[in-house]
């Protein structure tokens, strides 16, 4: 079965086999156990247990120690998210904008301010770029997801 | 005499002080905001009451509702847990007015130690040494920058600005050099403002390459005060602690006695009685200075109760009771280390996260300790504090509870929502944290670029497997109980009749 | 030098290894029989190999198997746990022959302790006193039946019947007239044969209202010998512990130096390596007298791992791999008590129980710990021991670890299968059991027609509320995931492309 | 809403009604929390949380530290279960036999001793009563819930 995923901005296809209770990915074996856990057996003799949980379109994945978060996207599908878009964490209160439209930034100055869980948190530029919008003024509510600012390259 | 306690708190802490009210026999009382019906804390009370109210102010904060609660259900002691109401003189003085027991220290103690620039001021008076630094009292914002900046000239750089009535790192700002001064002082200042409706801000200079060590101490109504050893949580982002470990990997017997005599002598100053924690910089040189003082249990008491055996929850009732403390002789045994388990980003400046906790499967085995107040299936809301949990663990020695914490980080799974955990797994392989040279400058030093997980291109492939197989075999995760009315109509009358075949 | 450990054991013990081996930083291997496939241990090692056969003979008591894993994946150790192969001293011989650490004491001493008519005669020759009785060389049954009639005159009543070989309460049976003994020997001998391979069969005085108390020694090969306290094991049902306390309530510190004397001289009289525990009776007037030693880890050793801060399987560890053990000087603090969790009905003469662990939520908190190798959604079945779990907690004193022992036993929910926890929750509330005056005869004595459970009508009312609400909302729980293929056909090629946006 | 339940040997009626979250029996009151948590408000005020889980036909609850084995009958159907029929609590292999066809056996009375996970168990009679029927032979192998003996009184 093939699917398609993306995971730190990288898009993947993954197609696996089945043979009987086995799961075939290369020289990788995986079994599900019950509960979201899946022994996953490597090439060396290994065995380690994922533990796997869907939210929304994202799979969580345990593995040794890690967490990974890889979203099931469209086979076929082109990526067309923007990255430059600054999207807010999480619900909370603009504080302060500190760009206007038409600005040249540079990675990592700090974009606007803005206040969640009593606590501040600064928006700062991913890359190089201008300001091409800006949809939020100090004191606006925002939530989770929001595009607090838009870039072009 | 003490029967029924209220716990004027939430979360874990909530959890921790009804557990122990259960253990001593005691009835309790759990008050609860409504987005908090059904947190596992409401369910270990005796009886849960709704508090009315939308926001933090209206319900965890609101004193008069709460003492409504206390009355009419008959609370005759309050524990205010830590945050929220625990260090609010005015509230300790409205509980002892309305004659109830005030599980903490007098409403004076509180006043002295909370506002950080007059428990300077004392401590000096006290004989115990301040780091270097200036108060400030202006209120005003213009003459407060100002005066800051005057003073900074004379403290010198890097500096901190704090809250005078801060904590939690709120209100909180390091500034390394003069040209971003005034915007640290306006930042600080809001939220202070915002956190503690005080916008007072002092200056301290940075010690850099210094420890936090802070030392518990316990007082009791007859007379007796003592202090149970040290806490190093040297180890923190944002000004929030995330590793927290007792003993203190440097210290030595001698440091200790005059460390836990100034500690003494600085809760004697204002006549303390129960659980407080008096906080110091401890600089490479051997030198200590006070920081502040803690009027309540802390976040990281388990370290100590892991280390000397002794239950400081319990004791906070018994002293609040009346009774005198039940600890023998400080005996400290073995290392315990403490890593606060929050729902934060770690590889994007430790934003905080919310979400489902669609998968929260803790690790278990001897000598581990789970204080949570969440779990599988609980939703991570923007509501409250971002700690989930905090995972102890003791061993004895500092290497294999280093060994212990690693193997308990590997083996807990938290899926849906993001959370530090691979952050703290990797802080327990860094080399300064391995041999102890930890400072409070640990998470900028190591990761000056901030951190990004080192997963290996084999264990991601592996994780598309997983993904990838998870998603063929339809291993939806069923996330709540699906709760229908399955069949017939429900009677609007109800009975119960027993017949003997 | 020890690298890789198999661990020769399942369930909860194999889980305890494991992990120590993982905290450690040795590289682990579990085997596990087909119908432990997925069993949580199995997922605790570096790699788990399946064992070929059915039986318990053909699997986990399968020497050549066990030994011919361990040669193709190169284990350097071998822990057996306890119970199967882990006083089987052919077994350990086998594995040092093989050029395995054995993780254990030598084949010699096993040999020695292990059947129990010669370490009877072994401890008497050591100066160590022994229960009153004889040893019955016949293995014929009707010699047999006949020698132990003549000796039960001599010896007295009540009697206890014992297998040589046996433990665990296995071929053992209480005597009360000579009416039962011929059928008593018969069922004992029959036993001892299923169970041992071994009929023979010994005679001792009851000692009634007398303490099952044991002696922890850890020894190591640099010619230390240590013992690290008593743990009082009186309450058992059908010769089986369910619950274990350190220290002993009735300890004095003279008394616990002379049996921890005692318990060394025995040790070193069979040149004991390791860890193991001498088991003597305590009779109220304070005499000891040696029953047996237990030439492996026990199953609860938590609790005086609680008690004294020791690592008992880390260490078990250290000296296998020859180096000294890490124990200082005894430092006995605050009290442990550990309750066994069986899947069996109480109520009815304690008969096993099996089913699914369809909830299966066990308490937390400070000053608890449980070791089990079972989790919820698990299935119950008769294939081996129906120990689900072991619950222990710690807390400064006798009286504290009771209190908490309550509350988690009330918050510990196990629906699907039949425990149990009521009853051991029911124990706490003993007159006996809370003050001290426990002896081996204390189920029978507290319950003689039967333990049955005390719950009032109103809580019953409430549960059948309970029962009607979940069934009129269709709470129906879904006890494993829906595993089925949701979407298009498998393909028989597998691949893993990336593509850069 | 009615159902019939069967504990403890007792045949119980229960119906239960409901207001908006709120289910109703007499005056206690109960929510539905999430993950097979019940909430239980007591007439004095004191909330509980019950735990159920339900197997075959029979709903496990755990209240206040008691657990309770509630099995769900059809409404109207009569009790015909024969208590009086010895049944194998768990699979295993029959050591002895110690009781025939028609003997009269008093309640308390050792009819078969059984093996299971490695031990004896004595299966004795609930009541006096004459047997009618012994169902198997020393060596077999009996599953759970088999019937060994059945008893007439």
């Amino acid at each position: 079965m093939q699917h398609e995923f993306k995971v730190d901005g990288e898009m993947v296809e993954v197609t696996v086999a089945k043979d009987g209770q086995e799961w075939i990915l290369g020289n990788h074996v995986a079994i599900i156990s019950d509960n979201g856990r899946i022994m996953v057996k490597q090439p060396d003799g290994r065995t380690s247990f994922a533990h796997s949980a869907k939210v929304g379109d994202t799979w969580w994945v345990h593995f040794e120690g890690h967490i990974f978060c890889i979203e099931k996207t469209e086979a076929g599908s082109i990526d067309n998210d923007s990255d430059a878009g600054m999207t807010a964490p999480m619900p909370g209160k603009i504080l302060e904008v500190k760009v206007a439209n038409g600005d040249s930034v540079e990675a990592g100055q700090l974009l606007l301010i803005m206040e969640a869980m009593k606590m501040e948190h600064r928006i700062v530029a991913p890359d190089d770029g201008v300001i091409s919008t800006v949809n939020f003024s100090p004191g606006d509510q925002v939530q989770q997801g929001d595009v607090l600012v838009e870039m072009t390259e | 005499m003490i029967k029924t306690v209220l716990v004027a708190n939430r979360g874990e802490i909530a959890c921790r002080i009804l557990r122990a009210c259960s253990e001593a026999g005691l009835e309790s009382i759990a008050i609860f905001a409504d987005n908090d019906a059904g947190s596992m804390f409401t369910e270990l009370a005796t009886i849960a009451v709704p508090l009315v109210g939308d926001s933090i102010a209206e319900t965890y904060l609101n004193q008069a509702q709460i003492l409504s609660i206390a009355a009419e259900y008959g609370a005759d002691a309050i524990h205010p847990g830590f945050g929220f109401l625990s260090e609010r003189a005015d509230f300790a003085q409205a509980v002892i007015d309305a004659g109830i027991s005030w599980i903490g220290p007098s409403p004076k103690a509180i006043e002295m130690m909370g506002d950080k620039m007059t428990a300077r001021m004392t401590m000096k008076a006290a004989g115990v040494p301040v780091i270097p630094g200036e108060e400030i009292e202006s209120e005003d914002e213009a003459t407060m920058i100002s005066d800051i900046i005057d003073a900074s000239e004379r403290v010198g750089y890097p500096l901190l600005l704090k809250a005078s009535s801060g904590g939690g790192g709120k209100g909180m700002r390091k500034v390394e050099d003069p040209t971003n001064l005034e915007e640290a002082i306006k930042g600080a200042r809001r939220e202070a403002i915002a956190a503690f409706g005080d916008g007072r801000v002092y200056v301290e200079r940075l010690l850099t390459g210094s420890k936090h060590v802070e030392i518990q101490v316990l007082a009791d109504k007859h007379g007796k005060t003592i202090h149970l050893g040290e806490r190093e949580c040297s180890v923190q982002r944002r000004h929030q602690k995330v590793f927290e470990e007792s003993p203190c990997p440097v210290m030595t017997e001698g440091l200790r006695s005059r460390m836990g005599e100034a500690a003494v002598m600085a809760a004697q100053a204002v006549d303390y009685v129960g659980a407080g924690t008096v906080e110091f910089l401890l600089a490479s040189n051997g030198e200590f200075f006070f920081l502040e003082m803690n009027t309540r249990i802390q976040v990281e008491h388990p370290v100590t109760e892991m280390v000397t055996g002794v239950d400081l929850v319990r004791e906070q009732l018994r002293i609040a009771a009346g009774e005198p403390m039940s600890c023998g002789e400080l005996m400290i045994r073995g290392h315990a280390i403490e890593v606060r388990l929050y729902a934060e980003d770690a590889s994007n400046n430790f934003l905080p996260a919310i979400g489902p906790l669609a998968m929260f499967r803790a690790p278990t085995g001897p000598g581990i300790r789970l204080d949570t107040g969440v779990r599988e299936g609980d939703l991570v809301t923007p509501n409250y504090d971002p700690m989930l949990a905090k995972l102890i663990v003791w061993a004895p020695s500092r290497p294999e509870a280093l060994q212990r914490m690693r193997r308990a980080l590997d083996e807990f799974v938290v899926l849906g929502t993001t959370t530090n955990i691979r952050f703290l797994r990797e802080l327990c392989d860094n080399r300064d944290v391995i041999s102890g040279r930890t400072d409070t400058m640990l998470i900028d030093r190591v990761w000056p670029d901030g951190w990004q997980p080192n997963h290996s291109q084999s264990s991601l492939d592996a994780a598309l497997m997983v993904a990838a197989v998870s998603e063929s075999a339809g291993l939806h995760r069923v996330q709540t109980q699906d709760v229908s009315v399955s069949e017939g109509p429900v009677s609007p009358f109800s009975t119960l009749n027993r017949r003997y075949p």
